[in-house]
């Protein structure tokens, strides 16, 4: 589950790191009161930031800068009027604008590779870190967290050193690195991206300069949300399509494509497959689908439900390799949706493995159209769906 | 003969006394694995399956008394990465984790202990793997249905589950036999990689040909191509990738299964395939072909 | 540092885990009051126990039960008048009596030979571990956590599954276990240990028992109290002697005994040693010191006012084997406390090692009687003390 | 020759630029102790000891610039426990770590991964290790003064700081010469004990007598002895315990000397020494009379 930049800085800032001040607000009037505040507090300039989970803002016009509360309260009118790749603008964050010295790079993710926490370093912050990749590889420094006791104090020292980072800065920098990893652990995070990590002026301070988290990106572990509600109560079921929705709360895999063809399947790899062969008959997929394991009759109604509410469905394949899951009762299941759904569209249903057989004579009996290889039924589908008989 | 499972394989079941723990331990039996314990903690002293298997409270105690040495984790999610360090604790070499929905911060924690024991990790979130053989004679870990494989002399090593099921159906029905068929899991950090299995596959001297069943996600792929270039080219070796249709950036099921930008892309998986000299076929239908276009013959 | 039974309660009662009820009382009004709470809460009975720091209030009656408010007071008043081992009872716990089904053990220390934390459970608790360890060995479940990870969950059931806790009991116990060694880690602890550890009626729960740590011990590792001041803020100064703050302030290693000579020495272990060798000579040590190392003359003239602080001090020897300390500092510390000090001791300096030739041309120009090796140097302080001359 | 260190050290020293670091490094080099670089965060590429020592950011940069393989620590307390763990990651084997007072949860953490790595921890409040030759050609690593020693054959091994100094002067004194002056360090948590440091001596054909220097609390001495009344039979060996005289439950200035109860007691510890054929002295200054007793001559 991605978090918003808001509650990412909130994630933060809990844990002790330095996010700066700043606000969501959901309409230009409390983004003019937060603006208001923040210019009274001393800031020279706000920034209202759009709070979309996908990126790109800045070139979508969800990021601008306003001198005084009214350009905030014009400036919010214009970003909350904005739909940034499909998805709404629903709240802005308001943000004193900082004075940046240099912009560092600094995230802590999940990495299959090591199979540990890495943590990645750039002096070249702002940049998206797959261009400084692309770019300059070796401007990317590297550490692998200890698996148990976190990203240890030299690690994020020798990190720090290596971007260029000394005296106060260092300090503050280990303090950053090793509190990403922390955040990272207590709550499941796969991803805690700090980008700018932004070098501000602090006279105050010893040497003069001191770190602030600007941004913020957090990716929680789904597998992890049950054991952490607070988190849970963050996901933005606003900009979550109900289809969606329904999908996660049935523990069913489903991502909406472009295509025609509604695909049910048990198993993500085999339904990878499913869209692969489908692609290879001509045709193009709906959707990708997976019921799981072990799925029983409600679970494929429901399944069906999902996938009949795309309107472009022309034609429906069903994929199902029994293993855990018993064929007979996804035939079942499938004879039960047909019995509620509210349109006809033409389906060829592939059943084998366990109980293969008792579901083929429940399908025959039903009358589906049945194919026993996959590549079989890829083409029955694209044949279907082009307007053909199964 | 067979990697990781066969007939040493002296099994405790973590969870035996649960819903698919219970079932899936009836079927290993029935194809011959070799069951000595179930671990439930507090049912320490009972007996399971028909009465043939005895229940300990801890894995400990379960080797102590049994002389098990390979472990299948039936546990729920929240509590499998503390099984899994159970078992690597206990002296227990091989452990199958069945377990989908493992918190992945759980199993960062879990493989460290895993290692510094010098244990094994397959999976999490994996069906398991079966050296074939007759039905009462074979070994099986896992969830795999005994009724697709055939035994033989092709090693497979699948990230996915039924895909794989659909992958050995396919041999199967060809006539062409598995010495193991390993399923490795689909999640972002897994105790076996693929290199790791060829490496296994590799050392086997029963295995003549190896299926690689890959997809979209990550660079396990590509390491494994890259080792097999050097260390693979006695074997004849063929592959699938699932996900050549997949859209960038959306999780296709499985945790790992995401094309993230330049990385984890099929077309990217297969260029690396077919450059250390695996046939890739575009349907698992294919595979059989391919095989003998390899230059794999039944033995 | 020990912590008193109610700070080590509030410890554990803040890591979450289940302590009952109780305050702290300085008077029998307080402590009436806190009892008439209790009581009006529902407690049967209340017990009144004193806080100090030894082992063994219970025999010397600083533990005893209540069953109504007045006798509550009339306890506090007997219990608040006691002096145990020569500590003044100035504080009692006032807290609900439990009603015991049974008793258990446990407790997290860090253990030298594992070079780890152990931790340690019997089901017979209510006795001092080393009454158990003594008659029946067997009866004491280990495990030795995890160095970075803590204790893990299944050594936490396996503990709990030997002392013969099931279903709820066991997943409160894997709760507390786990608890301890947390709070040990967190709170940089030598030493938590909860006994008893007691089972409780509990019809509410199945199973109808839970878990209630009753009675808690816990030392803080004194290295690790600069990055605890929560924990230091709980120093009990009133039941420390003042010249054991002054020394523990000085950083001066001091412990008193009961002898006649006083010993300053630079190294625990030459210190030990020298109190043998007077001890060997006849005489008897009045105290163990250690300077430390690289001792300066402030250092040194602290050090001579705590051991002539204690009236039983009958002569005194010094006995320095410098390395990083230098023997002409001493010397010079010495002369400057001579000039300072209130009352004269016959004493006799030994020092060797580094800078000893300048140390030994002071100490003659200063009269100081002189001895060259250790064991000369305890057989001429046992004479002195006995009144004889160096 | 010598055991842990000798002139096959290259010495990295963490903190050089500290007021003990500097005084110390200044003294080891002057004995002979071959210095090739020290470690202080942001002093990287400057020049130390007189500018004859480069130093680095980081121990991993000056493994690789200087081939540095054994370390002295005299970082601050609150640091050092990160310092060790930073040494053995570099690949540092041999690590000294000299700074008292560090939190011992600290050390239970730092040892475990100087255990993973495979390295050898002394200390930590521990003063170091001498292997004597002539002033310039010996090495000497940690605070211990160089002027007590003397070039020879006898092993010492050390819970304490000056009172091994007051061991080895009255060795030196009568003529007898250390093989390695060893001291191991007063805390709970150590990285090397006494039986470790036997059995380090014991390999070392060099050494031909053990001297060893305990003190009250724990039982490290009675596992060196049970240790010893087994494998080191073939040498001289004597003992002196410190604390004979210590009350019970008083922490003697070590955060390790306390008597507890039945355990830690001097008199349980000479008892043990004895049984495993340690002569066991009254005082230091008896030592050489006793190793002369135990049958050591000098070479």
């Amino acid at each position: 589950m991605k978090l918003h930049e808001a509650e990412a800085r909130e994630l933060l800032r809990r844990a002790g790191l330095p996010v700066p001040d700043g606000e969501v607000a959901t309409t230009p009037a409390a983004a003019r009161a937060t603006a208001e505040r923040l210019f009274a507090d001393g800031a020279a300039q706000v920034v209202i930031k759009a709070q979309v989970l996908v990126g790109g803002r800045g070139k979508a016009g969800g990021v601008k800068l306003a001198a005084n509360a009214d350009e905030a309260e014009k400036t919010a009118v214009q970003i909350l009027a904005l739909t940034i790749k499909d998805l709404p603008v629903r709240r802005v964050l308001v943000a004193p604008a900082a004075d940046i010295v240099r912009e560092i790079y600094l995230s802590a993710l999940i990495d299959r590779s090591s199979r540990g926490i890495l943590l990645m370093a750039s002096a070249a912050g702002g940049m998206e870190i797959e261009e400084v990749a692309a770019k300059d590889p070796g401007a990317i420094i590297r550490e692998i967290a200890h698996p148990h006791a976190g990203l240890l104090p030299f690690q994020a020292r020798r990190l720090g050193l290596r971007i260029g980072a000394r005296g106060e800065l260092l300090k503050q920098f280990v303090a950053i690195a090793t509190g990403l990893v922390r955040v990272a652990r207590e709550s499941d995070a796969d991803l805690v991206e700090v980008n700018p990590l932004a070098v501000v002026p602090a006279p105050e301070l010893p040497g003069g300069e001191r770190l602030v988290c600007l941004d913020a990106k957090v990716t929680i572990d789904d597998s992890a949300l049950e054991r952490h509600p607070e988190l849970e109560a963050w996901r933005d079921e606003d900009s979550e399509d109900p289809i969606d929705r329904e999908a996660r709360e049935m523990g069913i895999a489903y991502i909406r494509l472009d295509g025609s063809i509604g695909c049910m399947v048990n198993g993500a790899g085999l339904a990878m497959t499913t869209l692969d062969l489908v692609t290879r008959a001509g045709g193009t997929p709906a959707n990708f689908l997976d019921i799981g394991g072990g799925a029983r009759a409600d679970k494929v109604a429901a399944a069906m439900r999902i996938i009949l509410a795309d309107k472009g469905v022309k034609a429906i394949l069903v994929n199902i390799f029994g293993g855990i899951t018993r064929g007979d009762e996804v035939a079942r299941g499938l004879i039960e949706a047909r019995g509620q759904q509210e349109r006809t569209v033409p389906m060829v249903v592939r059943i084998v493995g366990t109980n293969a057989r008792e579901a083929a004579d429940l399908l025959t009996a039903g009358g589906f159209a049945t194919a026993s290889s996959l590549d079989e039924a890829a083409e029955k589908a694209v044949a279907l769906a082009a307007g053909g008989a199964a | 003969m067979s990697i990781l499972v066969g007939p040493q394989t002296r099994l405790v079941v973590q969870g035996l006394t649960g819903r698919e723990g219970a079932f899936h331990a009836a079927q290993m039996a029935a194809y011959g694995t070799t069951i000595v314990a179930g671990v439930t903690p507090g049912r320490g002293g009972e007996r399971a399956l028909d009465d043939r298997v005895p229940m300990f409270d801890t894995v400990v105690d379960a080797v102590r008394e049994t002389g098990a040495n390979t472990s299948c984790i039936f546990v729920p999610a929240a509590g499998a990465g503390d099984a899994i360090a159970e078992a690597a604790e206990a002296g227990i070499k091989v452990i199958f984790c069945i377990t989908e929905g493992i918190p992945v911060h759980d199993m960062v924690g879990a493989l460290a202990i895993v290692r510094a024991h010098g244990a094994q990790l397959i999976g999490p979130n994996c069906p398991g793997a079966t050296s074939p053989g007759a039905i009462g004679s074979g070994t099986k870990i896992g969830i795999i249905p005994a009724s697709i494989h055939l035994p033989g002399d092709v090693g497979v090593v699948s990230r996915s589950g039924t895909l794989t099921y659909e992958a050995v159906q396919s041999m199967t029905d060809a006539g062409i036999g598995q010495s193991t068929c390993l399923g490795i899991g689909g999640d972002p950090i897994i105790g076996t990689t693929f290199r790791e299995a060829l490496e296994l596959f590799a050392a086997d001297t029963a295995t003549r040909a190896i299926v690689l069943i890959g997809e979209i996600g990550g660079s396990a792929e590509e390491e494994a191509a890259a080792w097999a270039a050097v260390h693979l080219k006695h074997l004849p070796r063929v592959a699938f990738i699932a996900g050549r249709a997949a859209p960038e950036g959306r999780r296709m099921g499985h945790a790992g299964a995401i094309v993230s930008g330049a990385s984890g892309r099929a077309a990217d998986k297969i260029a690396a395939l077919e450059a250390a000299g695996f046939k890739v076929a575009g349907s698992p239908t294919e595979l059989p072909r391919l095989l003998a276009e390899a230059g794999y013959t039944k033995a």
